[in-house]
């Protein structure tokens, strides 16, 4: 049952004239394949200068975030049939500088999930650091945080959200996830010196709840949920 | 061409062994070194993200487990080629990486007491693979990567792939590296270095590697004058879903699935009487091959046969909360509920035993240069990798050698800067010879016939006559006109990328074709059909593989054995 | 200028990324255009007593006077149209407001669980759905009131 | 103001909104028609009369005031998203603060004299 279906993809080189347009390629397809897979033919077949960035095909590493079909999506986690149209249009992660055709700069999403402090600050550092011993947790604990610990740091939640999209000091969905992760971690001990700087300027409060970024999360992370709850926090205790 | 940069301690790779190496040097050069991690994906996309079920470690002696068993566990598995010595430092630093990592925040699974749990893997005779959910090496990752960034005098090079390492007089002085974003390869000099590149990856189709897996550390190390040793060990594993690839990890069979064929028998009997699913995997991996070749298999939609993986006795609730990852991908990707149904699987190309040739403490031969993860061969994996002994491997080998290469730089080591002349080489094959020329043929179909004449020639059983035809193939494939980069522009240019990485494939599989070919007995992970037993009296030795213009010269050493004699393996 | 666009683009299309995102949008233009109704108000009553110009008590008279006139000049159908969808507004705003409240303490949201697939975010629990639907529902019927009310549209 | 504290007020003013507001569109719709409220006087519910009534007057001006915070408060978060800066915030806040205060002054003095009119 082969079949062809068009990818209509967005290509953008700033090498060349810099202009962003559209380019067709038809992709014979089977049963299963994914939009990656649908990409690599093209670039491996049909015109080996598409850039995409990709690594694990299993939705596992966060590479290959991409808009399918208008929607922040994985591709290598985008079953073509799934889409149920004969044309994939295939374009950047919205919300991100582009550096050529599909592949985007992260570099200040880095930045803004480096910003909220994303480790165990302890006060025994010593112990940290040097000793042989381990913190206890029960799995009550563990449940409490470890749904946004999934966060493979994709940014399709980044791409979705309307504040990001125009806001840049808006720290955004999956940092902000993070810093509640930390924050709702029994053996974390920085308690409100996370809080104090999310309650200041638009890092955390700028969030209007829109929960797109839970919308189009792939591994069930619901930055909107734990923005919520760390706002709770931000708003009563720090 | 781009800047210099400069750096005293130099991270090539950000995978589990990079990223643990790359800590322990900047925290024991603390103020006084600057440590570089140059990486060929983003950090967090490495490869090591994928590692599903467990990391192994003793940790409760006082409830029954001993530093013993897993020491011999690990050197039986290896079907003895393992040098015990290291075995027995690994075993011991195991535990601390597994609390260090605890204490940083890893989200491991937890016994009703709130201490860590663990739980059951092929071939340890304890349930001792620590686990979070079935996603450890994605954890692990996100554990030292958000750890890393509490340090200031890490910098991060993302997207940095190293394509030449360079070593005047036994010392090392630096590589050049391919700055993707811009295309511009930069000179970077550095007093110490840590090769944490991984495994050779896909040098086979059928694989649980990620596209970014290739053997580029290999081949810059082999390139530089350090030796491979034992590249003929490939580790398949039984069960990766079929037709992706994707790995369905051992933890499935270590809580209690079982493996079944077409007739629905549970055809492991056969094979482990004792041990059944939780053998080794060389031995399951073959049995599963003998199966499919007898008739048992179960023909797939394209023709591929495979037999099942059946999780189906195991319970909703244990699927759900232990085995939630592979739930998900059966699910989306191959539309079936392991709640339900049985899961299609056959094994594929998981992981290289050998590697870039190190002392015990991960040093290579040239001075200043350390290799560890799974690029590297200490070696504790012999012939045959016990499941969730590898990523413990990166943990323990990933601090030995950080900390030593911090402290190397710290003991004033000199070095001299990397020059003009240093890069000429690569940047006449990048620039002259590859960007903008077209191939005349294409770059990814050479890579497809290179894995397609891996999978047929050099797979789970092996024989002379095919072995030599492989060998001939790929010595075609060097010679065919595929050095060429249609794509010209400067920015992102993965075609680029993919035709140096191809180019190194092919070296890669040539020293495990030569390796394989002069190994002629059966041990662990390399089955010979001609040489059916393993034969301790010529082959207890490593295989060491050195560069040389016309292939590979091979040499042997002897394995440490400290312990163990040599017996026959059973389970 | 591609800020505004962005802006537009993302603030006024709600399509295909769920209900938490139509909230979003009609929230922000419910509270925008309320506001703006709001200052016309305070500015039209403020006729009443005499307009900008007058600071002391004016004569009873005199303001009735400019009551009834500010009367007769919004006494148009399209005046009373836009009241009939500021009703409408203020009811979905107020309500979902209060959801909004809620949510943003941390009150009608499920508890973090291990995802399973697949995945239903707890942020969009059922309790928050049915005050959408409420809220929605109670700003239709006060759509309804007030068509009777300009346009009497219930009765024969 | 610490941002957090402006929105814990944005909130605090929401909520205020519901009461104040709701006692506002009852006098105007439900307890008495619609025709009677929006009569000058010569009923119990007329403008005059609400504005008479001392309780419902200082309905009317928290009412002004809550709406007058929350309102303006609102449309400064929406165009502080549109745009940012230090220097296009601060004067943002000012616009924002001013026309707020024009609003509010402007208010007050329609209820302040439309209260001492009903009464004179
Ligand atoms: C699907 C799967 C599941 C597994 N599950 C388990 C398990 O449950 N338990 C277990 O113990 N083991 C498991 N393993 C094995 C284990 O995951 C790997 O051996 C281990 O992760 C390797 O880690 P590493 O740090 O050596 O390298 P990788 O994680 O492979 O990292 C390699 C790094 O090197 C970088 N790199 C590559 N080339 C270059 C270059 N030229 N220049 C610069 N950087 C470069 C890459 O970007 C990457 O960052 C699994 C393996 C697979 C494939
Ligand atoms: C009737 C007068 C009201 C006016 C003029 C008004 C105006 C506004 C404006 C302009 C916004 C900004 C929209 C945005 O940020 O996207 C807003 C948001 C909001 N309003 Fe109102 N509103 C009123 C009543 C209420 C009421 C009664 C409540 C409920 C208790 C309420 C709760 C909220 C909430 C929760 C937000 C969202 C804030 C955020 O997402 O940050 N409002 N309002
Ligand atoms: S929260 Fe979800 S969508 Fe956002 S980066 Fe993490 S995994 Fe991706
Ligand atoms: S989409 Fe954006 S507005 Fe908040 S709930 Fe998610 S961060
Ligand atoms: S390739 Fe790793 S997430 Fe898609």
């Amino acid at each position: 049952m082969l079949e062809e279906v068009k990818f209509k993809v967005l290509r953008y080189d700033p090498d060349k004239d810099g202009k962003k347009r559209f380019q067709e390629f038809r992709v014979p397809i089977r049963k299963g394949m994914t939009v990656l897979q649908g990409l690599l033919h093209i670039k491996e077949k049909i015109d080996p200068t598409l850039s995409i960035r990709f690594s694990c095909r299993m939705a596992t590493c966060g590479s290959c975030g991409m808009m399918i079909n208008g929607l922040p999506r994985l591709a290598c986690y985008t079953l073509i049939e799934e889409l149920k149209t004969r044309t994939v249009v295939v374009e950047p992660l919205r919300n991100f500088p582009i550096v050529k055709d599909l592949v985007t700069d992260f570099e200040e999403f880095f930045n803004k999930h480096r910003s909220v402090k994303p480790y165990l600050i302890r006060i025994d550092t010593y112990v940290q650091e040097k000793s042989n011993t381990m913190y206890l947790q029960s799995d009550e604990e563990l449940v409490r945080y470890v749904q946004f610990a999934y966060c493979i740091k994709c940014g399709l939640c980044y791409a979705a959200c309307p504040v990001v999209a125009t806001d840049k000091t808006f720290l955004g969905p999956q940092a902000l996830a993070q810093a509640y992760r930390y924050y709702a971690d029994s053996r974390d001990e920085a308690g409100v010196d996370r809080l104090k700087p999310l309650g200041d300027g638009s890092s955390l409060l700028r969030c209007h709840f829109a929960a797109s970024c839970s919308q189009v999360c792939p591994k069930g992370v619901d930055p909107a949920l734990a923005i919520q709850l760390l706002r709770k926090e931000v708003l009563l205790r720090s | 061409m781009g800047a210099d940069i400069d750096v005293d301690v130099a991270i090539l790779g950000s995978g589990l062994a990079g990223l643990r190496a790359a800590i322990e040097a900047a925290r024991t050069g603390r103020d006084k070194l600057v440590v570089g991690v140059f990486t060929k994906t983003q950090v967090m996309r490495s490869h090591s993200v994928s590692a599903e079920g467990g990391t192994a470690a003793v940790l409760y002696t006082d409830e029954g487990d001993s530093f013993q068993s897993h020491i011999y566990d690990t050197v039986k598995g290896s079907d003895f080629l393992a040098d015990q010595d290291a075995v027995e430092l690994f075993v011991k630093k195991a535990p601390e990486e597994i609390l260090q990592l605890e204490r940083w925040g890893m989200p491991w699974a937890r016994r009703p007491d709130g201490k860590i749990a663990q739980r059951f893997f092929g071939g340890q005779s304890y349930p001792r693979a620590c686990f979070a959910e079935d996603k450890v090496g994605f954890f692990e990752m996100s554990t030292l990567y958000d750890t890393s960034l509490k340090y200031d005098n890490i910098v991060f090079y993302p997207e940095w792939a190293a394509v030449d390492l360079f070593v005047e007089n036994g010392k090392f002085k630096g590589f050049a590296a391919l700055e993707l974003k811009t295309g511009k390869i930069h000179k970077v000099s550095a007093k110490a270095c840590v090769l944490a590149t991984g495994g050779a990856g896909r040098l086979y189709s059928f694989a649980t590697f990620g596209y970014s897996s290739t053997p580029d550390g290999y081949y810059m190390a082999y390139k530089a004058g350090v030796p491979l040793k034992d590249m003929e060990f490939v580790q398949f594993h039984p069960t990766a879903l079929v037709p992706s690839g994707i790995l369905i990890t051992e933890a499935a069979r270590g809580e209690g699935g079982i493996l079944v064929n077409a007739k629905g028998e549970r055809f492991m009997k056969k094979y482990a009487p004792e041990k059944m699913e939780l053998g080794p995997r060389d031995i399951i991996s073959r049995a599963m091959y003998n199966e499919m070749a007898e008739g048992n298999g179960v023909e797939g939609p394209d023709g591929v046969k495979h037999l099942y993986l059946d999780l189906r006795g195991l319970g909703e609730e244990k699927i759900k909360t232990r085995l939630a990852g592979i739930r998900e991908y059966c699910m989306h990707l191959a539309g079936i509920d392991p709640i339900d149904e049985p899961i299609p699987v056959r094994p594929a190309a998981h992981y290289y035993m050998g590697g870039v040739d190190t002392n015990i403490y991960g040093a290579t031969q040239v001075a200043g240069l350390w290799a560890a993860g799974e690029v590297g061969c200490v070696s504790i994996n012999g012939a045959n990798r016990l499941g969730s002994n590898s990523t413990t491997e990166c943990l323990v080998w990933g601090a030995i050698t950080g900390k030593a290469a911090a402290e190397y730089v710290l003991a004033g080591h000199n070095h001299s800067s990397v020059n003009n002349s240093d890069s000429i080489a690569i940047e006449k094959h990048v620039y002259d010879e590859l960007l903008g020329k077209a191939p005349r043929e294409n770059p990814y179909d050479i890579r497809d016939q290179l894995q397609a004449n891996m999978e047929r020639t050099c797979h789970i059983y092996r024989e002379e006559k095919t072995m030599l035809e492989g060998l001939q193939t790929i010595r075609n494939l060097k010679q065919k006109m595929f050095r060429g980069v249609v794509d010209s522009s400067r920015y992102y240019n993965t075609n680029l990328m993919n035709v140096l990485e191809i180019e190194m494939m092919i070296e890669t599989a040539e020293v495990i074709l030569v390796s394989a070919l002069n190994r002629r007995e059966s041990r662990g992970a390399h089955a010979r059909l001609d040489y059916p037993k393993r034969d301790d009296v010529n082959f207890l030795k490593h295989t060491l593989a050195y560069y040389t213009e016309d292939g590979p010269r091979i040499e042997y050493v002897s394995p440490v054995i400290t312990e163990y004699v040599p017996t026959e393996r059973r389970y | 200028m591609s800020t505004l666009l962005t802006a537009l683009r993302t603030w006024l299309v709600p399509f295909r990324y769920g209900l938490e995102r139509w909230s979003y949008t009609m929230q922000r233009i419910s509270g925008v255009v309320i506001a703006l109704y709001f200052v016309m108000h305070v500015a039209s009553t403020g006729q009443v007593v005499g307009g900008p110009s007058v600071w002391t008590l004016p004569p009873y008279e005199y303001a009735k006077q400019v009551w009834l006139e500010t009367k007769e000049f919004l006494a148009n159908p399209l005046f009373d149209a836009g009241l009939v969808v500021l009703a409408f507004m203020i009811f979905f705003h107020s309500i979902n407001g209060v959801r909004l409240v809620l949510a943003h303490f941390g009150l009608i949201l499920k508890k973090p669980t291990r995802p399973e697939y697949p995945y239903h975010p707890g942020s969009m629990s059922r309790i928050q759905r049915v005050i959408f639907w409420v809220s929605v529902a109670l700003a239709t019927a006060a759509l309804v009131y007030s068509l009777d009310v300009f346009f009497k549209v219930l009765q024969p | 103001m610490r941002a957090k504290t402006i929105q814990l007020l944005h909130y605090i003013t929401g909520l205020g909104i519901l009461v104040a507001g709701g006692i506002h569109l009852a006098t105007v719709f439900l307890l008495s028609p619609y025709e009677a409220s929006m009569s000058f006087d010569g009923h119990p519910l007329s403008v005059i009369a609400v504005y008479r009534n001392l309780f419902l007057a200082a309905t009317l001006q928290a009412l002004l005031v809550l709406v007058a915070f929350h309102g303006f408060n609102g449309l400064r978060t929406i165009l502080s998203e549109l745009h940012q800066g230090p220097t296009y915030l601060k004067l943002l806040n000012a616009v924002v603060i001013a026309a707020a205060a024009v609003v509010v002054v402007y208010g007050t003095r329609t209820i302040v004299i439309a209260h001492l009119l009903g009464n004179a």
